[in-house]
């Protein structure tokens, strides 16, 4: 019972006799405890660091080439006033996109990433862009909040993802507008290329995204295609 | 004198009482509460009907067997389960599948009621747990609206009434489309006028020709039994009032500010569940203030936040959350909400 | 291997930082506080989870100090570290000569007359408002079992004739049954006490006897046989004087007509003397208007 | 145009009107009641230390002879009520259920009953201190139900001055006819009475508040009355409980007599009209009070009616003459709302009981467990204090009873009924308020 | 209304996401401290104290902490940080305003190891919110979380009042009650929409 | 000075925290983490395993430096220690699954403040051998993924008629989205204490109904 005798409050502890000793002792052990713990998370970093990185590089792979279909190459790119620099230092996407490359190394198009506040929390999707075709060409949620069977339709709902196989997205650089701003439109009313058919009782989720892909089309429009070609050119 | 054989009785004093007892006050209610389901019956057919019965006969069920479980003697004597189930119906669109609304009924019961004690002790409006569970749980099946007064009403059910138990119900586009009304989809007033910025004719509204739950189309019904509990006595009119009264103001406020975007207080006050909440469920007693301020401190929340959430917020109408969150807040009301007593002074020491 | 390096260097600074501003707060700031505080909260878990309902350990063992709270609702703690806990503080408490609530009463419904039927919500207090109960004799115990409510250890049990019995090995003398009873029958006694008068009435011969068939009609016997002055007569009733000690013994109780003195064994067993008339009833007596009896 | 206003404020807030009753004996006039073989006088029928007695068993008494003396301030003495030959000292039941102590007189059969006893004195020549003494000498107490005595409502305490005299005439208890038929029978004793009063403290007005049920009253008192008496008859709500004095102060003066205080401090007195009928008459002539009016009725009752029945009258005898139907009764001493049952045919009546009302056996009530509060307000919306019964209900059952004190203001609760009667959940919450101040206040006299 | 206005980051972060009802944060107090209004209300002002002091030291240190290119020992700075600067603070009430520190000081302890805290400044650093954004999520959250305890503390004083089912007694209605809470607060979804 | 005395097998160390002293169910810890990631069995394990390893790794660091470590910056100490394995398990978490990482979101950083862990290392392993700090820590640690599966078995079959992600109910099913929600988390652990309280309380009645009374 040596542990009961040693914490057993009876026994009262000696009141700051030796307090400097007692302060020195605790600097010390904290400090020491907190050095070891620096270097075990520093260690565990550096260990892990490359499966992460190799993790992440292929979660953002499948999301770019489910957002470009026949993509099988990309290459990271920053926007940095008015030019494009290829893979820039920090992570993450931002004020990244992609180019994405095909089966023979041709240039099929960009993954851009767009955001916006949907029914519960923000949403934050991929969606692909084609120059050639003027249009959106994939979409896909990579991260959301919305409520399971209605608003995370917006990931899981075929009929709505087909809405971005082909959005118009026709710019004019002349105005430096779109032509037709992308819009939703009620559940089974659309009709013209550039609208999105929304989810039936989550309109908000779908409006979020027609809304989000729209000011994100208006905003990197007119930075990404003056470098169209250097982005064909600059096959990885 | 053989009188004087004869007991004497102790009773407390007073020796006198009321007519009126809780069991009487529920079944008036019951009985205004009739003409409303029966407009819905008439409004939305079959399907509606047994909905109605469906929700009824669960909650009745569920309370005698809590209080079997409990070994308490059965409480269906009080009417008050019954009031729950009719008002839980009143608030679920005509074509919700049945077994979701028996899933209403119990939970009403079990979660809204036996689990706070019973009759007396919930916190919460019992109806309207049941209605809020069904709303998150199954957010598209209570949002699937048929329109009112659809011609093959009473000679079939609406598709999904019938799903299997913990099945996915049948759409219901045909059978509206099979309506034939020119214009029909069965959406809302509430939800046209958010969504789509459409208007309603406030007659309509006011009748209670329009799509929308069983017991919320008319207004002028819900009024009239309204102003019958109210003039025998039953019913607070205070609760009603301040709920009408704030929504009134803040949505003329809004309407003031810009009337392009907003709706009109007439449409405010006669679309959606407003006044069938205002009247049937806010005012039920059990958890509303007691106090004379707290009252229309809690009428005047319920009818803010409605209007905020249907103008402001992500749903089209808001009452059934307000008339929860006005629950929630009234312990806190009543207690900040005390009277001063008769002759009370400033400050008093024993 | 740099980035390693800063890490540690980093971190060893923060953390020796942090103690530092830590020490020299404790020692600039220090508060003295009810020394026992610290101690209790050295027993406790530390887990400030809150869920004993106290904003965190240390306000947890303030409560507990100050008896505001027991130590078992840590619900973190093992019961033995509750048991700890209990013990410290209960040192200061010392021990003494067990003490329990006796009742002063045994008119039970089949022995002690109704006059009237009272009839309203169970309960001694309520019903003692309206004239008294009902019951024959003013002073009886009204049976509505108010004193099995309160006692929050569950030492009272009502028994079969509407009587309360107290179970002296859960009885703790917290004196709960003794402030709620609305005729004063209960009182807080060592168990040493073994003689003990359970009636109350004032009233007198038959009297007395016309109410509650166990009443003490006032006869005097028990205090003629105690030894000079031990049980004196006030007020028709018999008074203990429990300082007389080994003076008190069961003798004292034999020639009791009506068995209203009685010895309480050590295991709580309750004698009467044996001149007393033994009950026979068992069942409940009617009530009756005083126009039939 | 002051009067239009004073008539829309003659009530007060919240109350409630049961049904009244009233028609059972209000057309039936006063009938003087039989005297019984023995009766039972108790020494304590009024609130304070009880009386001394000051005869012995054995001796003879003549009808209005004093026979217990006061002891103290706060005491009345007593007078026989009938002539006769003290029995001996008794214990007589008490409407509360306690037994107190009662001069018990065999009354002579043959005599006349004549009141030989007394003397007329000059009350316009008597000083307020020597009315008080005669008004503690007459033995009157507040006849209006709570028997406190009335000189001790005359001495008024150092600094204060009461500027107006209440006379009450309510009479808002269902059933009880008693001031009603005063007011008809005797208006001229109750200004007579008022006159007395007002001297004795000074008083600058006079009101009689007297509720609109009861017309005739207001005329019979309006026509006793000469201009120069300045005594105003007010009418007020027919509403419960209008009687009561911090009520009828709200209603008459719109003055609110401070929580727990006395009206004294908003300077007003109230009077039962009995009360001062009885000081008309009595102290003129220097006689105790031996005998009151009270409306015996009821359902239960073959012969309902108000009789002049002399104090220290058992029930039994009461209750014989009056006629009693089959079936075991609640037998009520005072009006329904707050009159308590009493548990023996042998309680006599004293001076407070203004009726004893026989009612049928009740249902069997909700004993505070088959249906809880559900909230309803009802009681918040009745309770003349503007207390908050619904609260100190819920809390009386978990007995919180601290809580109710320091919270809810549990000790101005004047125990009126009004909430109880209202409750749709039957709950009896005056029995849980009475106990929880009963408790309340043994803690506080511990603490 | 933008996602990152000073408006909607208090609402979003108050009612819309309510700290303790939507995203599951500080849930231990929740379920300890609300039993009464008195406790529950001090307990919601200590937290939203602490939740202030702990978003700005924390927005600095992570500034220090990304200049240095070190984000992984944001963690374990967070922490020792917000641990340390809480108690620096509890015993500078102790001593100076011993009032203040029976009113919210018993409170902090309980408050350091508290989801909600830790969880704020994670959030705000996912964000990215800069310093007024910070100030406003912690202001918004702290009164959220205050909200949420007080009404949870108003109606568990009322049940107390009631005949709850003896086996309902206790923490499993206390959750039951804080779903229920939970479901009206999902009317205010897609508020600010 | 535990509690709980050296004699003592180190069996009931382990299994006290699995049931008895389930720190979910009995003693209502590190409910935030419970409530928030239970919505699948996966999240479940994942978060539970997570919480295990950090509450053994602490622990048994804790025990081992308990001599060491001066009162007054014990707490720090621990906290310290217990940020650096939940880093360490936030990384390894990282390289093996970021699916997982993500579904669990913040609350892995969480388990720092987790008031199992700081309590567990304050109130057993800084008085108690390694051996049965670690046994104590394991016991703990299973018991609370026990806990979450528990929620997240309810949840995920009611919510999205599955089980660790294998359809159960068929295509037909119609999900209860509110299982997933916030309120479903409150409303399932909820239930399942009443169920356990239910439990108890039946059986003390049959125990009291076998004990012979007292009272007589
Ligand atoms: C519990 C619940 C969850 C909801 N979740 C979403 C959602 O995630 N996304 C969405 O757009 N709408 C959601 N809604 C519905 C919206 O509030 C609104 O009713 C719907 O967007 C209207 O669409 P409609 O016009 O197609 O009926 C939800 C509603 C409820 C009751
Ligand atoms: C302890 C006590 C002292 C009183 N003192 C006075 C007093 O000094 N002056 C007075 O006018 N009335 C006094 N009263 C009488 C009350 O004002 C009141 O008339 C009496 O209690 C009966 O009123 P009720 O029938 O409305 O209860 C006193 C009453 C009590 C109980
Ligand atoms: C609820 C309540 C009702 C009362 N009703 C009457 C009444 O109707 N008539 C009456 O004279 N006194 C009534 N009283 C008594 C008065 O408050 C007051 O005590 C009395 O008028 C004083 O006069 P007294 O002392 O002459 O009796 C009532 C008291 C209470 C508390
Ligand atoms: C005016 C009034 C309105 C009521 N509204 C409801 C209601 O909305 N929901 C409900 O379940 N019960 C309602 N009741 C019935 C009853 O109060 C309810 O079942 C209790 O909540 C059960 O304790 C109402 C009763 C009255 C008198
Ligand atoms: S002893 Fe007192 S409290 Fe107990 S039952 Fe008898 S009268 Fe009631
Ligand atoms: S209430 Fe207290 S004193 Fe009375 S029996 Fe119970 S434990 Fe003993
Ligand atoms: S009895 Fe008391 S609480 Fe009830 S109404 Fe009368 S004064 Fe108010
Ligand atoms: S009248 Fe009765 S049921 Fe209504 S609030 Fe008052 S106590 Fe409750
Ligand atoms: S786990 Fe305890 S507060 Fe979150």
């Amino acid at each position: 019972m040596s542990e009961q005798a040693q914490s057993n409050p009876l026994v009262r502890r000696p009141v700051a006799e030796n307090a400097a000793a007692e302060t020195r002792k605790m600097i010390l052990t904290l400090s020491s405890v907190a050095a070891l713990s620096g270097m075990l998370i520093v260690g565990v970093y550096q260990y892990t660091l490359p499966y992460i990185e190799a993790n992440r590089e292929a979660m953002i792979e499948k999301a770019v080439f489910t957002v470009v279909p026949g993509g099988v190459q990309k290459r990271a790119y920053g926007f940095s006033d008015g030019a494009v620099i290829p893979d820039p230092a920090s992570a993450g996407f931002g004020e990244r996109f992609y180019a994405v490359y095909g089966e023979d190394r041709s240039f099929l198009g960009t993954a851009l990433e767009a955001s916006a506040q949907g029914y519960q929390d923000t949403i934050r999707i991929l969606y692909g862009y084609s120059p050639e075709k003027a249009c959106v060409v994939g979409m896909t949620v990579l991260e959301s909040k919305e409520t399971p069977g209605l608003g995370d339709k917006i990931d899981l709902d075929p009929v709505f993802k087909a809405n971005f196989k082909a959005l118009d997205a026709a710019f004019d650089s002349a105005s430096g507008k779109l032509v037709h701003e992308v819009t939703v439109t009620g559940h089974g009313k659309k009709i013209n290329p550039w609208e999105i058919d929304a989810i039936s009782g989550a309109t908000i989720s779908s409006k979020a995204v027609g809304a989000m892909i729209n000011r994100s089309l208006q905003t990197n429009l007119p930075r990404l295609l003056p470098h169209v070609d250097a982005l064909k050119e600059n096959t990885p | 004198m053989t009188a004087h054989g004869s007991i004497l009785e102790l009773q407390v004093s007073p020796h006198l009482h009321t007519k009126v007892n809780v069991s009487s006050i529920m079944l008036h209610v019951v009985y205004s509460i009739v003409p409303v389901c029966l407009f819905g019956v008439y409004q939305f057919g079959w399907s509606a009907l047994a909905l109605i019965v469906t929700t009824t006969l669960s909650c009745l069920l569920t309370e005698r067997v809590v209080c079997w479980a409990a070994g308490k003697p059965s409480t269906l004597g009080d009417c008050s389960a019954l009031i729950t189930g009719l008002l839980l119906a009143l608030t679920l669109p005509p074509g919700l599948p049945l077994w979701m609304g028996a899933v209403g009924g119990v939970v009403s019961i079990a979660l809204g009621k036996a689990l706070f004690g019973g009759i007396g002790f919930n916190l919460f409006n019992p109806a309207l747990v049941g209605r809020a569970f069904l709303q998150a749980a199954f957010p598209v099946a209570i949002t699937t609206w048929t329109p009112a007064g659809a011609p093959q009403r009473f000679t079939s059910f609406v598709p999904s009434t019938f799903a299997w138990p913990f099945s996915r119900p049948a759409s219901v586009d045909a059978w509206i489309a099979a309506a034939g009304v020119d214009g029909f989809t069965g959406a809302t007033p509430l939800s046209l006028q958010k969504f789509s910025h459409i208007g309603t004719d406030i007659g309509d509204l006011f009748l209670g020709t329009t799509a929308g739950s069983i017991g919320e189309t008319s207004a002028l019904l819900i009024l009239v039994c309204g102003i019958f509990l109210i003039w025998q006595g039953l019913m607070d009119w205070r609760i009603p009032t301040a709920v009408l009264g704030t929504a009134f103001i803040t949505s003329l406020a809004f309407y003031v500010l810009n009337p392009g975007i907003y709706p009109s207080p007439a449409f405010m006050m006669f679309s959606g569940g407003l006044m069938l909440g205002a009247i049937f469920m806010a005012t039920d007693m059990v958890g509303s203030p007691v106090t004379p301020l707290g009252v229309w401190i809690y009428g005047a929340v319920i009818g803010l936040v409605t209007v905020v959430i249907r103008l402001k917020g992500g749903l089209p109408d808001g009452v059934m959350y307000a008339i929860l969150l006005g629950n929630a807040l009234t312990p806190l009301i009543d207690q900040w909400t005390q009277p001063r007593i008769f002759g009370q002074r400033k400050k008093q020491h024993v | 291997m740099p980035e390693m390096l800063t890490a540690t260097i980093f971190m060893a600074l923060l953390g020796g930082l942090l103690s530092l501003g830590l020490a020299t707060a404790n020692r600039r700031f220090y508060v003295k506080e009810d020394p026992r505080i610290d101690d209790v909260e050295a027993l406790l878990p530390g887990a400030n989870c809150g869920t004993c309902g106290q904003p965190g350990c240390r306000a947890f063992a303030e409560a507990v100090v100050q008896a505001q709270a027991t130590p078992v609702q840590c619900t973190v703690s093992a019961p033995a570290g509750v048991k700890a806990i209990a013990a410290y503080l209960g040192v200061a408490a010392g021990t003494a000569v067990k003490r329990v609530a006796r009742l002063a009463c045994a008119g039970g419904s089949n022995v002690a007359w109704n006059r009237a039927s009272y009839s309203g919500s169970q309960s001694c207090r309520g019903a003692a408002l309206v004239s008294g109960g009902g019951k024959g004799c003013s002073w009886a115990c009204l049976g509505m079992g108010d004193c099995a409510e309160v006692c929050t250890f569950g030492a009272i049990t009502m028994n079969q004739h509407g009587l309360p019995v107290v179970d002296e090995e859960k009885c703790t003398a917290c004196g709960d049954c003794v402030a709620v009873c609305p005729k004063g029958l209960f009182s807080i006694h060592s168990v040493t006490h073994q003689l003990w008068v359970s009636c109350k009435s004032l009233a007198e011969g038959d009297a007395a006897l016309a109410e509650c068939a166990v009443a003490c009609t006032a006869c005097g016997r028990c205090a003629a046989d105690a030894p000079e002055g031990a049980v004196v007569m006030i007020n028709n009733l018999p008074v203990v004087d429990y300082g007389r000690g080994r003076d008190l013994t069961k003798e004292i109780i034999q020639r009791c007509p009506t068995g209203s003195i009685v010895w309480i064994s050590e295991q709580g067993v309750v004698e009467k003397g044996a001149a007393a008339m033994p009950v026979i009833r068992q069942s409940p007596l009617p009530v009756v208007s005083e126009a039939k009896r | 145009m002051l009067g239009l206003l004073n008539q829309w404020r003659r009530t007060f807030s919240h109350g409630l009107h049961p049904p009244e009753h009233k028609e059972l004996t209000a057309k039936r006039p006063v009938v003087r009641l039989p005297f019984p073989e023995v009766l039972y006088v108790p020494l304590s029928q009024h609130t304070g230390a009880p009386a001394k007695p000051i005869v012995r068993p054995g001796q003879e008494v003549v009808r209005g002879e004093p026979i217990a003396e006061a002891d103290g301030f706060v005491s009345v003495p007593m007078h026989a009520p009938a002539t006769g030959r003290v029995r001996s000292f008794e214990a007589v039941p008490s409407p509360r259920g306690r037994l107190v102590r009662a001069i018990a007189i065999d009354v002579y059969p043959s005599s006349d009953q004549a009141v030989l006893y007394g003397a007329p004195q000059d009350i316009d020549a008597m000083s307020p201190a020597e009315l008080i003494l005669a008004v503690q000498e007459s033995g009157v107490v507040g006849l209006g139900g709570a028997a406190f005595p009335t000189h001790v409502k005359l001495r008024v305490p150092e600094g204060k001055h009461i500027d107006t005299i209440i006379v009450n005439g309510c009479e808002c208890e269902p059933y009880l006819t008693t001031d009603h038929r005063l007011m008809l029978e005797q208006p001229g004793a109750v200004l007579k009475g008022l006159a007395i009063i007002r001297k004795a403290l000074g008083a600058e007005r006079a009101i009689i508040g007297i509720e609109a049920n009861k017309p005739d009253a207001v005329a019979a008192l309006r026509s006793v009355i000469r201009p120069e008496d300045g005594v105003e008859v007010c009418v007020v709500e027919s509403k419960y409980p209008q009687g009561a004095e911090k009520m009828l102060i709200k209603s008459l003066l719109n003055r609110e007599v401070p929580a727990g205080g006395l009206p004294v401090e908003v300077g007003a007195a109230v009077f039962n009209v009995a009360t001062l009928a009885q000081i008309g008459e009595l102290l003129p002539i220097h006689q105790g009070l031996i005998e009151r009016i009270m409306t015996v009725t009821g359902e239960g009752i073959e012969r309902p009616g108000n009789y002049l029945v002399p104090l220290g009258t058992p029930i039994r005898d009461v209750l014989r003459f009056t006629g009693l139907r089959e079936g075991n009764p609640r037998v009520i001493f005072g009006g329904p709302m707050m009159g308590p049952t009493i548990a023996s045919w042998d309680t006599p009546v004293t001076k407070g009981v203004s009726g004893i009302l026989v009612l049928p056996q009740a249902v069997p009530e909700n004993n505070g467990s088959a249906i809880p509060c559900i909230k309803c307000g009802a009681c918040v919306n009745a309770c003349p204090i503007h207390l908050n019964p619904c609260f100190l209900g819920q809390l009386a059952r978990k007995r919180r009873y601290d809580a109710m004190d320091r919270q809810y203001h549990l000790l101005d609760c004047f125990e009126c009924g009004c909430c109880t009667y209202v409750c749709p959940a039957e709950i009896p919450l005056v029995q849980q308020f009475r106990v929880a101040k009963q408790i309340v206040r043994e803690r506080k006299a511990q603490a | 209304m933008p996602d990152d206005s000073i408006t909607y980051i208090l609402l979003n972060s108050c009612i819309i996401n309510n700290f303790v009802l939507s995203a599951f944060l500080g849930i231990c107090p929740f379920l300890g401290v609300s039993g009464r209004f008195e406790t529950a209300s001090r307990m919601g002002l200590a937290v939203t104290f602490v939740m202030i002091v702990s978003s700005l030291c924390a927005y600095a240190l992570n500034l220090v902490l990304v200049s240095m290119e070190m984000e992984f020992l944001r963690l374990i700075c967070y922490i020792a940080v917000i641990a340390s600067s809480v108690q620096l603070v509890e015993m500078v009430l102790k001593r100076y305003s011993p009032a203040l520190f029976r009113a919210l000081g018993i409170f902090l302890p309980l408050i350091t190891t508290n989801c909600a805290i830790l969880g704020l400044v994670l959030f705000q650093t996912f964000k990215g919110y800069n310093l007024v954004q910070c100030l406003a999520y912690a202001i918004g959250a702290g009164a959220g979380f205050t909200l949420a305890l007080a009404i949870m503390s108003g109606l568990r004083e009322q049940l107390a009042l009631h005949d709850v089912p003896s086996m309902a007694r206790g923490a499993g209605l206390t959750l039951m009650v804080a779903g229920i809470l939970s479901l009206a607060f999902m009317g205010f979804a897609g508020l600010g929409n | 000075m535990t509690a709980t005395g050296m004699s003592e097998s180190i069996w009931p160390v382990y299994t006290r925290g699995l049931w008895r002293e389930n720190p979910v169910f009995v003693m209502q810890l590190g409910m935030c983490p419970t409530l928030a990631v239970s919505n699948s069995v996966i999240n479940s394990l994942s978060m539970g395993l997570a919480t295990l390893a950090v509450l053994v790794a602490s622990s048994a660091l804790v025990s081992l430096m308990r001599n060491v470590i001066p009162k007054q910056v014990r707490i720090a100490t621990y906290i310290v220690i217990i940020a650096t394995f939940v880093t360490v398990v936030d990384y390894a978490l990282q390289a093996i699954s970021l699916d997982i990482h993500k579904a669990l979101g913040a609350f892995i950083q969480l388990i720092v403040v987790n008031c199992i862990i700081l309590g567990r290392a304050e109130a057993f392993a800084s008085k108690n051998s390694v051996v049965r700090a670690i046994t104590d820590a394991a016991g703990m640690g299973l018991g609370f993924t026990f806990a979450l599966i528990c929620l997240g078995a309810v949840r995920e079959l009611l919510g999205n008629g599955s089980l660790l992600g294998f359809d159960v109910f068929g295509p037909q099913f119609e999900p209860w989205a509110i299982m997933i929600l916030p309120p479903g988390g409150f409303f399932v652990l909820g239930a399942w204490l009443l169920v356990f309280a239910w439990f108890k309380e039946r059986s003390a009645r049959t125990a009291a109904r076998k004990e012979p009374s007292h009272a007589g």
